[in-house]
């Protein structure tokens, strides 16, 4: 996934502040392009987080939402949970990019649960940044280990929120939810439409300049 | 590169328009943004609702830009001064508006307005002139008043130091509405007695995030109000 | 009204966290008795408020709620106007000392306005207080400077809060409202019970023990 | 004179009650008060109400305390973890609660209990299956549901360090649900790894005033969970 990344932390413009979620997402923060700054935060408390430290170095005070060791960039401030959550609700970050188990035709993520009646439910910080932060980006294989679509017209599994992506990054597309419809914005080397098409669950379009 | 910091208090209130809503930190003169004021004077824009505790002293920053007439509405707790008869000689002639707010429901109104959180309950003002009109409800066998969320289009805060991310720090007393206030502005403006480098501040001592600014100016010597006003300075000078 | 704000100053227990309004009630930190320590409180941002500096030595960004300068002692915090509020809603504060225009004889508090039409209404922080901090305690002369009472059965001015005052301290007598009653604890050296009915706009009740 | 140093943690937990709601700071082990959940381990108190962003890891601390059979329900945003068991088995067997909160309700909600804000309106969980049974109001046009405040008898949470006011500084991203949990408990108890003398804290850097935190342990050189797990330690030892 890490052209995929690539390609997540190309569109992100200098200056943003930018949330990570937990997993594929935080391949992001290894692409930020040369005379580009970007902060990242972490919910836990952070603005301002920099590279994973070596294994010796690490801070079991100083980690990410991942609950990772992490490191402070200069230029970094801490924070108490209600205050960051000002920053995600109060629509202070600017890209909040997440992980996926479905994203459905107009936007709905689930994310959290596969709603399995044994599975122990987990929300975490999720619903507060799919409703707070300003542009909500997904990066997900496109399709499961089974090879079932991620991408669906409705989704199956408990939602984090309704209406909330605004693009899809995935090894295949960059896919755009406009107007409670995908638009397809890029399609990966070697992918044809119609390949795209066939392995997406949901009604697909095509950019005219696409 | 982020770097926040522009040349000039004239540069950093341009865009400020007629009619936008304006949050000015302060209590009193401690942390009144005096010189991000004047600057507004200079600029012009009328018919602004300002969102600040007082009203402002003598004839210079909050109260002269009342007095000068840019002011449509204000939303404050506590409007009178002892030297300044700019805004009740305004106000008694109905020629500005009043939306008097106790003070800490001023200040939870802008932190939930940068907090995403549109509405609360609060127990201030039941039973009061002040309550008449709200939605009140009980919770466990208290009432409660419905309060909403403010936001502003600007806001203009007073603050110790500052560094190019827009981190800052205050002054003692100063501080009051000026960290809530830098969160509940589309656009922050800030001015700063001091620039430092990025990493001059502990990221333990932060008190307001970069994140919630968006422009700082560096005012190294900020007059004091009571000094100007004590000397019956008056503005434009 | 020394006397006052030194009888006030002693019914407050070590350790209290205690806000003081403008004007009369300031009298109060002159007073506190040796080998206690109380924390002042002042709602535009400090716990540990000191006495008032020298003339030359006020710093005008350090200043109490009445906007004069005063000292901050070792031990003090400052904290904004959100944090300062949210210790007097959350019930932090353990005293509020008061000034009042009027007090009603079940603890109704009116001393932010006198309802007259030409008036500038201010309230500052004063429903807040009202409503947050565990005590109310009212300090003020017994009658106005006209001679009416200030201790009526009903406000006739503007309420700052309904039911909110727990002790009333005045020239002439100390008065616990409870139970919708009020009871006379404590008579001023010289004053009678009835010469303090007499100028009282409400029904006294004498405590058994007084 | 105020001291709010206690002489052990023993002592300091030795007044928490059968069916006390209690709010344990931390995120993962960063800021879990450890030495005070031991103590309340000790102290045996059960039917426990617990207030914490997880629920512990291996066989120490938070997830001890749940092994103890001490908690009959949890409130908390993420209660898995990748090395514990201890809270999955005993909810698959039906034997804890769980009342799941999306974090920054969590974080908010606490806060509310500590500022006196009985209730708010936010957007998280709206159109979810979490926001079921929640009163939904529409502002401007946007959909919110309605939160009410937590307040707990009891918080335990770490910091860096303190002084006998009970002025309190934390240590990076421990800070976390720190400062609000002392400020949403009747009764809040804290471990510190050092102790100031007053004065010792700038008062332009406390992070919790004295004024939430009733009662100061000095832990001086608190265990690291990770490492307790890593040895695969138990506690009681």
């Amino acid at each position: 996934m890490s052209e995929v990344a690539l390609q997540v932390a190309l569109d992100i413009p200098n200056g943003s502040y930018v949330n990570l979620g937990i997993g594929i997402p935080e391949l992001v923060a290894d692409y930020v392009p040369q005379g580009r700054e970007v902060i990242y935060h972490t919910e836990n408390g952070l603005l301002g987080m920099g590279p994973v430290p070596s294994a010796d170095a690490g801070d079991p005070e100083l980690i990410n939402a991942g609950k990772k060791c992490i490191t402070a960039l200069p230029g970094a401030c801490f924070f108490h949970h209600a205050d960051s959550f000002s920053m995600i609700r109060g629509g202070h970050i600017d890209y909040c990019v997440l992980g996926a188990l479905q994203v459905s035709a107009d936007g709905d993520l689930a994310n959290w649960s596969t709603g399995e009646p044994n599975a122990i439910p987990a929300v975490g910080g999720a619903m507060d940044l799919v409703a707070g932060a300003k542009n909500i980006v997904v990066i997900s294989q496109h399709s499961t280990k089974n090879g079932e679509p991620k991408i669906v017209e409705t989704c199956t599994y408990p939602l984090t929120g309704k209406k909330v992506v605004n693009r899809i990054y995935t090894n295949l597309a960059v896919i755009d939810v406009k107007d409670n419809r995908l638009w397809v914005s890029k399609l990966a080397p070697g992918v044809s439409f119609e390949y795209l098409q066939a392995n997406t669950g949901a009604i697909l379009q095509m950019e005219s300049d696409c | 590169m982020i770097d926040k910091i522009v040349g000039s208090a004239k540069d950093a209130v341009s865009d400020i328009f007629d009619g936008a809503v304006v949050m000015i930190s302060g209590f009193g003169e401690a942390g009144s943004p005096i010189e991000l004021i004047h600057a507004l004077i200079d600029h012009g824009a009328r018919n602004l609702t300002i969102v600040s505790n007082n009203t402002g002293s003598g004839h210079v920053g909050l109260a002269a830009l009342i007095a000068n007439r840019q002011v449509r509405k204000m939303i404050c707790s506590f409007p009178r001064t002892a030297n300044s008869k700019v805004f009740p000689e305004l106000y008694t002639k109905g020629e500005i508006e009043l939306e008097l707010v106790p003070q800490g429901t001023l200040a939870e109104r802008i932190r939930a307005g940068g907090s995403g959180i549109p509405a609360f309950y609060t127990p201030a003002s039941v039973n009061t002139p002040l309550g008449l009109n709200k939605e009140v409800r009980v919770f466990g066998e208290r009432s409660y008043v419905l309060e909403h969320a403010l936001t502003a289009d600007f806001s203009l805060v007073k603050c110790r130091a500052a560094d190019r991310y827009g981190n800052l720090v205050y002054n003692k007393t100063a501080r009051n509405f000026g960290p809530i206030m830098c969160m509940g502005a589309r656009t922050t403006i800030v001015q700063a007695s001091e620039i430092l480098p990025l990493g001059g501040i502990d990221p333990e001592i932060v008190i307001t995030p970069g994140i919630f600014v968006k422009r700082v100016v560096h005012i190294p010597n900020p007059v004091h109000e009571s000094v100007l006003v004590a000397e019956n300075r008056r503005y434009p000078w």
